[in-house]
């Protein structure tokens, strides 16, 4: 019964094995206390070790454990990633839904904001933005990511929401006497599950790599745990030059693979959205709709 | 009879225009031009014109889906036209309609009862259990059986003659005394249309409902509607009792109508008429026929013939109600 | 027409609340260039040399609003200001110097990436289920999902450091004197090949994927079904009946993306020392050079609004639907 | 300008010459940067590394490293008047690199600008000096207000500009001088220029004969990451940027030619911001400093190459002729002491809280943000290694890493609590007190207000006399060892790489002859000056 | 008996399934059929009972997920499913056109409606030129009666009916022996669908095509076609003279129904009733005869064993009630 909802994810192999790869990280970060084998900021360690039986990862110029920041960023990665992801896809919707239902001026004005934001020219945006917000932890750039990059998905919903508002069952909704709130939430909502699926994918995936992106710039609070983090501190401490690529290696590969999975487990979205691939038969028009252009 | 002689619904000069995108300035364009209609009570009005004539447009007004731009509606002898809020609510539920499509107006993600509890518990106040009932009686009311088993599935696991009955069943839950039915079989296969066709009017006769059933094939009109009112590019070309109308059709776009109905008697050469749509621009003039009609003359491009009554309760619209015998 | 009104409309509204955030972002931003530049000097400029240096940056001395007029008035007359961090060279110098080589580099490998990316896609949905079908999506979304500074560090040390194929800075060698040679181009396009590379694998799979997914829903169209019962020829079906239609959605984002040419590159450019303005604008943000930070803000939302326009515009020369007012 | 057909003919010559051996350009590497821009105005704070001491030279430049006094275009300086004037000999035979004469009247005309464009005037000559004259052909006199000796520094370290071509320039702030208007005295001329890379050639007519190093080279990088690379494959022959581990990472990749010399040149300090009343506790500072493990901050932060700060912040070895003998031995360098900084802090009434931080006696916690520069590593790993030391201790310390121009303006504002920061420093020990210590000093982060310490800062400035500038800065070491306005961490090094394949001669530490970083103009001409092309 | 002309069309025992994953849905069942120049047969049949996949079949169009399970199809004596690609793609629109269901969308909105002409001309032609092409387009305009300055004109610029006339003129082109209609006025108003049979029959008149016209709509084909074939579930119920469907009797008990659910423009009080139940799931087929679960008349047998053709007044009637001689209704 639970397990219901995530059957779509095993219909192939590509969302099966994004969707494997998506877990493996999911309990790495929710047990990450668990999983690492020390503090990831405790500096206590030989420094500069390669990899060792008690450093898998081996151990940063100042003696932390490299293994053990991995997995304690991978909570910090996923829950920002996530976060910014599930906050720009509802600003998105907020926007999207609400200039799609109710057209008109409302949608001029909340459309020419989209666009502005869709302009703005995003990690130079951010970039100014952090600037003032001074080196922000994790969870605040999750915050700016999110307030910045929401346009694309509004974009979305609201073309959407345009098609479902034209059909008939809203205006039967309307009749049933359902306030125009209470239509955008329990009847164009609902209907937009996989676009809303996809978008928070895309959206976490955007947002981890703009983190990493900004991390990487300084532009994060150097005391947080982080792979941006960690790239910034291999890069500036240039591991790669010293040949500690177990230092530089971990962090973009953990990146690369959660960025993977999200994108793998689309697939299976995709599947449930284009209704080309649905077995289901769309019906003909019977009446004489198209009759005249 | 005595019931029937109730109006419940009045249209009168109702206008009705929408924007369109023009290439300079906004333009507006008519497709529903000082129509005027009553509805009685247990009585159907069936509407048939051809595509883009207004009907649906009229029909969503007398809903309040759409707002009137000039003209009046009145409902139990209470105006609708600017109704909002709470009025509203209330006259949602006395008029109710059923759309032509029966695919578009479910929503896909919502079960079968889902799409029935809200307007029952909105409307008729019904919760808990003897909502559950309600839901299944409802269902049984439209022939949606086994109830216990259809309740639970969604729109697409239903066959279209189903999907279009839960439609039905929806405009009932609010227990309403006018149905405005767009075209409610025209995507339904015919085995299963004359079902549907049974149904509403087993509705009719034991709920007492009235109806503006708007169609477009002459044939069911005639079966279900009490009258026709034939509408051509927004303007009401005839109106009379239904077999009166197909009897003896006076204005000749009824004919021309009639005549390319499958099955009928009456054979009209069609091949070069023009197909053009009319004109239904804000600032046209004449009858909007006139650019099809083989009678056509000056008049009919610069005036609109008024209705008049050529027959008892035949009202016709047109100004060569004399020459109709030349053309045949 | 009216369209084209419209879209113009839009355009201008946008511009100028691009060209106004654009004024009030940097000027949110805490430290002024002066006490940057007091810091930098460790306390040896008097209170003097700064205030007459305030005056010379035109800061402080103005009301917000007599400034967003002064800001407005130069920019129309590409007076751009002199650059803080580069003082006295005017704004206009350093973009004149920076922006050919963000152009080139990340539009060449734009315009690569749209190109390539959408043949691979048609060639995909045309051979369905196909090998290339089955592998290059997901191959090519590994490396759309990793951060692509990292993937950009990685090629810089592996094959410029290590393996020596490439080199690691610059738009060209500097050793060689710039001029139209044919060494002169070897070297630009031996130095653009790596970065280029970085920014191609980054954005194929959007190009690939989009198209793919878009020629699917055309190819299961009833015209395209038609036309090959037509007996069409397999290229003009592909293409004047397929492709041509598939590409029209994909055309949004493809104005975006050539808008962010100037933008999208702040980190490749850091990572290999490129000259240009992705370049320019990190360092401009690090020592708060306002008149460059406005400047290059303002240069990439017009590249993007510009971008939009035009693809707007080609829009309605490609879908006659737009053209002519359909639906 | 037009040159005379023999200077060019035996510079011919002498090219072709080269060019049979076929010498490589030295290819120097400067701070990182976006592009270049054509700026070679020394006035400018922007100008391209080079447009001192390579173009322009000032009449004398005394190097912080070596400590030594280089005569440039002058050959002798004196105090008269009672310290209230300096007078500078000028070099004779000097020729501007358009062939006109260099006089007198160009050193004056040069101040008379300075003083009539202040925001040319970026050290603030024309604070100090009332007036510059002319003294008969060859000599120049400057006229104090007071006596500041150790000001000769600034003063003479001003850029000599020839007057002919800068008397039409207009604001020499403002002035734009490129390859055309380049015109100086020194060793190199401007050759080429593109945003991405300037070149220099030597100076045939360079008062002090043509150098050997015959091209220089200047790419630009756009950050530390990349110039590393260029620099650990052996593409540049000099540079001056940060190395993690630079025995592995930079001389192992070529044993035989890749060195490195990291020589202190100031402190990496420790700023209490004394207006906060925890900080002002003396005690808190002590406490703040003996939970400080310099040795690691050092070794982890700096891979080793910052030797410890002497409590004193004297530079030493440098300054060992300075140290007060009377300080004790032990309390001159710096202890690492985890359990005597918790008993300080007891001791002074501080009680532990539930989380394990201080409180101060009237109910304040210990708990402090820390700034330091967002992209400046080696400081960024030692807040964070201080954050995590004091911690342990009981004290709360919270990293923050603006970028440079906020936090620049954060620590001059007075606007934290701890951050990190450099001193500056001259060629002797003043230098850096008058800026850390003096309640006017340029860089007095800390906000230090103490009449004795201004007394003895100016006490040295009225003085040419050894003995007593020895006594005031006695009297400043005591200061900063018993009273700890600041916490000196570790000696800042003067970042210097360099490559003997193609040329040798370079400073090192056994002949530590100049400032041997690429970047502190205008030392880098006397490095020049002694570079031979490797013939090996 | 006359001497067997070769027929335009003939089928045997052809079968069309579809992959799904659902199961194999089994949408054209064993049909057999001869179609001769100059006829009209009609296909009448309810939405979903395989009418489009038969002439899809026919046409050698299935959907990727389609297999022609058994049987051949053979037009002008020619096996269509033996051809190779390139003879096929001559063979078509040259000796047979189909007129799809949706006309709307079978018109690239992106090329103007003289591109998509000519593409017909010169794709099967190469040795003719531009002009002479656009002389031909021109002509095929006037016999649908659009006005030729329409050529340059994009698809959505054209009414519904023009459009669809532009895919009859598309259809006829190259004058193929077979024309497919696909339910051609299905989405059109009454007196446009009208004017458009009219065209349709007039064309038929001077070019003696043999058309296979696909609807769902009785009265329209049993006015223009001469036979009419009723399919159920992906069979042919019943074939019969389109004559004989102006009353009910002695049907198939389906085609019955389906009389029975028209109402009349003119008879008059008539009642009309719907068929009960709901059509047929074609992945698990009724047992017996697929009707069974809907017909009045079922018994036993016809849940059991799937009837053949019986002959009943020149009509061929696949069922059970028939075997009782004069049985049924
Ligand atoms: N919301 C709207 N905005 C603009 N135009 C509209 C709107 N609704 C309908 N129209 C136009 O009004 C005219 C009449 O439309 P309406 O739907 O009433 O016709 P109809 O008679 O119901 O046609 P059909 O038989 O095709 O359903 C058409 O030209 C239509 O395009
Ligand atoms: N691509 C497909 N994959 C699976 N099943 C299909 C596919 N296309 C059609 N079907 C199924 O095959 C059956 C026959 O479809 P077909 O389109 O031939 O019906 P039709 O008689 O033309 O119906 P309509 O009157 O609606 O056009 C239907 O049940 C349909 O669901
Ligand atoms: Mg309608
Ligand atoms: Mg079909």
């Amino acid at each position: 019964m639970v397990l219901r909802p995530l059957k779509p994810f095993f219909s192939n192999g590509k969302s099966a094995t994004g969707f494997i790869i998506f877990l493996i990280f999911l309990i790495i970060a929710i047990f990450a206390p668990l999983i690492a084998p020390y503090s990831p900021s405790a500096a206590i360690y030989d420094p500069n070790l390669p990899p060792t039986a008690d450093h898998w990862f081996g151990t940063t110029n100042t003696g932390q454990d490299i293994y053990s920041q991995f997995i304690f960023s991978a909570r910090n990665t996923m829950v920002v990633g996530f976060g910014a992801g599930i906050l720009s896809t509802i600003i998105g919707l907020i926007f999207g839904v609400i200039a799609g239902y109710r057209g008109g001026l409302t949608d001029a004005i909340l459309s020419f904001i989209m666009n502005l934001f869709l302009v703005m020219p995003g990690l130079a945006l951010l970039i100014v933005i952090e600037a003032y917000l001074k080196a922000s932890t994790p969870f605040v750039n999750g915050l700016i990511i999110a307030f910045t990059g929401w346009a694309w998905g509004a974009r979305v919903f609201r073309s959407q929401t345009m098609t479902l508002a034209r059909r008939d069952f809203i205006s039967a909704a309307k009749m049933s006497g359902k306030s125009s709130l209470r239509i955008m939430i329990t009847e164009i909502c609902p209907n937009m599950m996989s676009l809303i699926a996809g978008n928070i994918m895309f959206a976490t995936l955007g947002a981890i790599l703009a983190e990493a992106g900004l991390a990487f710039l300084g532009l994060e609070d150097i005391n947080s745990t982080s792979w941006g983090i960690m790239l910034y501190w291999a890069s500036s401490n240039a591991a790669l030059l010293r040949g500690a690529w177990w230092w530089f290696v971990p962090p973009g590969v953990g990146i690369a693979l959660v960025g993977l999975s999200l994108v793998l487990m689309n697939f299976a979205i995709d599947q449930i959205t284009n209704p080309r691939l649905k077995t289901q038969k769309r019906r003909k028009n019977r009446g004489r709709k198209a009759a005249r252009a | 009879m005595n019931e029937q002689s109730i109006v419940l619904v009045k249209v009168e000069d109702l206008v009705i225009k929408f924007p369109v995108r023009g290439d300079r300035k906004k333009k507006y364009i008519t497709p529903v031009d000082n129509v005027n209609l009553e509805i009685k009570k247990g009585e159907v009005l069936a509407l048939v014109g051809e595509s883009g004539s207004g009907k649906t447009t009229i029909g969503r007004a007398l809903v309040r889906l759409v707002k009137p731009t000039e003209g009046t509606i009145t409902v139990h002898g209470k105006k609708v036209n600017e109704i909002r809020g709470k009025d509203l609510k209330d006259y949602r539920q006395v008029a109710q309609i059923i759309f032509q499509d029966p695919f578009g107006s479910l929503n896909p993600v919502k079960t079968i009862e889902g799409h029935l509890r809200f307007p029952l518990k909105k409307h008729q106040g019904y919760r808990g259990k003897a909502l559950d009932e309600k839901v299944a009686d409802l269902l049984l009311q439209v022939g949606l059986t086994p109830v216990q088993e259809i309740r639970k599935k969604h729109p697409h696991e239903l066959s279209g003659g189903q999907r279009q009955r839960l439609a039905i069943a929806r405009a009932l839950a609010v227990n309403p005394q006018f149905i405005v039915a767009d075209e409610p079989t025209s995507m339904l296969d015919v085995s299963i249309r004359a079902g549907i066709l049974q149904l509403m009017n087993d509705l009719k006769r034991d709920l007492g409902l009235s109806y503006l059933y708007i169609t477009h094939d002459l044939a069911s009109a005639r079966y279900f509607g009490d009258r026709i009112m034939v509408l051509y590019g927004g303007k009401v070309m005839e109106i009379a009792d239904s077999k009166e109308l197909i009897k003896n059709p006076l204005n000749p776009y009824t004919r021309l109508l009639l005549a390319a109905t499958p099955g009928s008697e009456s054979q009209i050469d069609l091949t070069d008429m023009t197909n053009d749509p009319p004109d239904l621009s804000e600032d046209r003039r004449g009858c909007p026929f006139v650019h099809r009609c083989p009678l056509a003359t000056d008049v009919c491009r610069e005036t609109m013939p008024a209705l008049e009554e050529a027959a008892e309760n035949h009202f016709v619209a047109c100004h060569h109600l004399d020459k109709r015998e030349q053309w045949n | 027409m009216r369209y084209v009104i419209n879209r113009l409309g839009f355009f201008i509204l946008s511009l100028w609340a691009a060209i106004t955030i654009n004024f009030i972002l940097p000027r949110m931003m805490p430290g002024s260039p002066a006490d940057a530049m007091f810091a930098k000097f460790q306390g040896q400029l008097t209170p003097a040399a700064l205030d007459a240096m305030k005056k010379a940056y035109g800061i402080g001395q103005s009301t917000l609003w007599q400034q967003y007029i002064d800001y407005l008035h130069g920019l129309f007359t590409f007076n751009w200001g002199l650059s803080f961090m580069q003082y006295p060279t005017p704004v206009s110098d350093m973009i004149r110097g920076s922006l050919p080589w963000t152009i080139g580099l990340v539009g060449i490998s734009t315009l690569l990436s749209v190109f390539i990316g959408t043949a691979l896609g048609v060639y995909i949905s045309w051979k369905r289920r196909g090998f290339l079908d089955n592998t290059l999506p997901v191959v090519s979304m590994i490396f759309q999902a990793m951060p692509y500074f990292w993937v950009a560090l990685l090629f810089v040390f592996i094959f410029g450091f290590k393996l020596n194929w490439f080199p690691m800075a610059h738009g060209y060698d500097p050793a060689i004197t710039p001029g139209f040679n044919g060494t002169f181009f070897t070297s630009i396009l031996n130095h653009a090949f790596l970065p280029a590379l970085t920014l191609l694998i980054g954005s194929l799979s959007g190009w690939i994927i989009g198209m793919r997914n878009n020629m699917m829903y055309t190819l299961g169209e009833d015209y395209v079904t038609f036309a090959e019962a037509k007996g069409v020829k397999t290229s003009r079906l592909m293409f004047s009946y397929a492709a041509r239609n598939a590409i029209l959605p994909q055309l949004t984002s493809f104005a975006i993306a050539i808008g962010n040419v100037v933008s999208g590159s702040i980190l490749t450019e850091q990572v290999f020392s490129y000259p240009g303005i992705g370049n320019q604008l990190t360092s401009a943000v690090q020592s708060q050079d306002f008149p460059m930070i406005q400047a290059s803000f303002l240069l990439i939302a017009v590249a993007v609004l510009v971008a939009n326009l035009i693809v707007d515009l080609l829009y309605s020369r490609l879908d006659p639907r737009i053209r002519t007012g359909g639906e | 300008g037009c040159t005379d057909k023999t200077s060019t003919n035996s510079g011919g010559t002498k090219n072709t010459g080269n060019a049979a051996k076929n010498p490589k350009p030295l290819v120097i590497g400067l701070s990182p940067a976006g592009q270049w821009q054509e700026n070679f105005n020394p006035f400018s704070n922007t100008a391209m590394g080079g447009t001192n001491g390579l173009i322009f030279q000032p009449l004398y430049y005394f190097d912080p490293v070596s400590g030594k006094e280089n005569p440039m275009l002058a050959t002798k300086y004196e105090w008269t008047n009672n310290n209230k004037t300096l007078v500078a000999t000028l070099r004779d035979n000097v020729k501007w690199s358009d062939g006109e004469a260099f006089t007198a009247d160009d050193v004056v005309f040069t101040f008379d600008l300075l003083k009539k464009d202040p925001a040319a005037d970026s050290s603030g000559i024309w604070k100090e000096i009332t007036s510059v004259e002319k003294q008969g052909d060859n000599q120049v006199a400057f006229n104090f207000d007071q006596a500041n000796v150790p000001f000769q520094s600034y003063v003479l370290g001003v850029d000599i500009v020839p007057q002919h071509i800068w008397k039409d320039l207009g604001d020499p702030s403002k002035a734009k001088i490129t390859k055309n208007l380049a015109i100086g005295t020194g060793p190199y001329l401007l050759d080429s220029f593109t945003p991405q890379l300037y070149k220099m050639k030597v100076n045939p007519k360079f008062y002090g004969g043509e150098y050997e190093v015959k091209e220089l080279h200047f790419p630009v990088y756009s950050g530390n990451d990349s110039e590393q690379l260029a620099l650990t494959k052996g593409e540049l022959d000099w540079a001056g940027i940060f190395i993690p581990d630079a025995d592995k990472v930079y001389v192992s990749a070529d044993k035989e030619h890749n060195k490195y010399w990291f020589p202190p040149s100031n402190n990496v300090t420790l700023y209490p911001n004394l207006t906060n009343p925890l900080l002002k506790d003396i005690n808190v500072r002590k406490a703040i400093s003996l939970a400080i493990d310099r040795k690691k901050l050092s070794e982890q932060a700096a891979s080793g190459y910052d030797p410890l700060s002497s409590t004193t912040a004297l530079i030493l070895p440098r300054d060992q002729a300075w140290v007060d003998p009377s300080i004790p031995k032990d309390k001159l360098e710096f202890v690492f002491d985890k359990d005597a900084a918790a008993k300080t802090l007891e001791d002074a009434g501080y009680k532990k809280g539930k989380d394990g931080i201080f409180v101060s006696p009237d109910g304040k916690k210990l708990s402090f943000t820390l700034q330091t520069v967002s992209g400046w590593t080696d400081w960024t790993t030692m807040a964070q290694l201080i954050s995590q030391g004091l911690k342990d201790v009981g004290i709360d310390v919270k990293v923050q890493q603006p970028e440079y121009a906020s936090y620049a303006k954060n620590v001059t504002g007075g606007n934290y609590d701890l951050a990190i920061s450099w001193t500056n420093s001259g060629p002797d020990p003043y230098k850096q007190y008058q800026d850390m210590l003096n309640s006017h000093g340029g860089w007095n982060l800390e906000k230090w207000n103490d009449p004795q310490t201004d007394a003895a800062l100016k006490k040295f400035q009225g003085t040419t006399d050894k003995a007593v500038q020895k006594e005031a800065i006695n009297y400043l070491q005591n200061v900063m060892v018993n009273q700890m306005p600041t916490i000196p961490l570790v000696n800042g090094p003067v970042w210097y790489e360099y490559r003997t394949a193609n040329y040798t001669g370079w400073p090192t530490e056994d002949d530590p002859y100049a400032n041997p970083a690429p970047f502190n103009w205008p030392a880098p001409a006397i490095t020049l000056s002694k570079l031979k092309p490797n013939t090996k | 008996m006359v001497e067997e002309k070769q027929p335009v069309l003939e089928l045997q025992n052809v079968s069309v399934g579809y992959d799904s994953p659902a199961g194999m849905v089994q949408a054209v069942n064993d049909i057999n059929l001869k179609i001769y120049e100059n006829t009209i047969v009609g296909l009448i049949g309810e939405s979903g009972s395989g009418k489009s996949t038969l002439g899809n079949a026919i046409m050698r169009l299935l959907k990727n997920n389609a297999v022609l399970t058994s049987g051949t199809i053979k037009v002008m004596g020619k096996d269509i499913y033996g051809m190779n690609k390139n003879e096929l793609r001559k063979f078509r629109w040259s000796q047979m056109s189909m007129v799809f269901q949706s006309a709307m969308n079978a018109l690239n909105p992106v090329l103007t409606i003289e591109e998509q002409i000519l593409d017909v001309f010169l794709s099967h032609d190469k040795s003719m030129s531009k002009t002479e092409a656009k002389k031909k387009a021109i002509e095929l305009m006037d016999i649908v009666s659009i006005d030729p300055r329409y050529l340059k004109s994009y698809p959505h610029e054209l009414s519904g009916g023009m459009r669809q006339r532009v895919v009859i003129a598309i259809a006829i082109a190259l004058d193929p022996k077979l024309v497919i209609m696909d339910e051609p006025t299905t989405a059109l108003d009454v007196v446009v669908q009208r004017s458009i049979l009219d065209k349709i029959k007039e064309i038929q008149r001077v070019k003696k095509y043999a058309i296979l016209f696909i609807s769902h709509d009785f009265s329209l084909v049993s006015e223009l076609a001469s036979r009419v074939a009723i399919m159920y579930a992906g069979r042919f119920i019943e074939v019969t003279d389109s004559k004989s469907l102006v009353h009910s009797e002695r049907h198939h008990p389906y085609t019955q129904g389906l009389l029975r659910a028209i109402p009349h423009l003119t008879e008059d009080d008539v009642t009309i009733e719907g068929i009960p139940g709901n059509p047929p799931n074609l992945v698990d087929l009724p047992s017996g005869c697929a009707y069974h679960p809907r017909c009045p008349f079922a018994f036993d047998l016809c849940k059991k064993e799937r009837p053949g053709i019986r002959h009943v007044d020149g009509r061929e009637i696949e069922c059970h009630l028939y075997d009782t001689v004069q049985g049924g209704v």
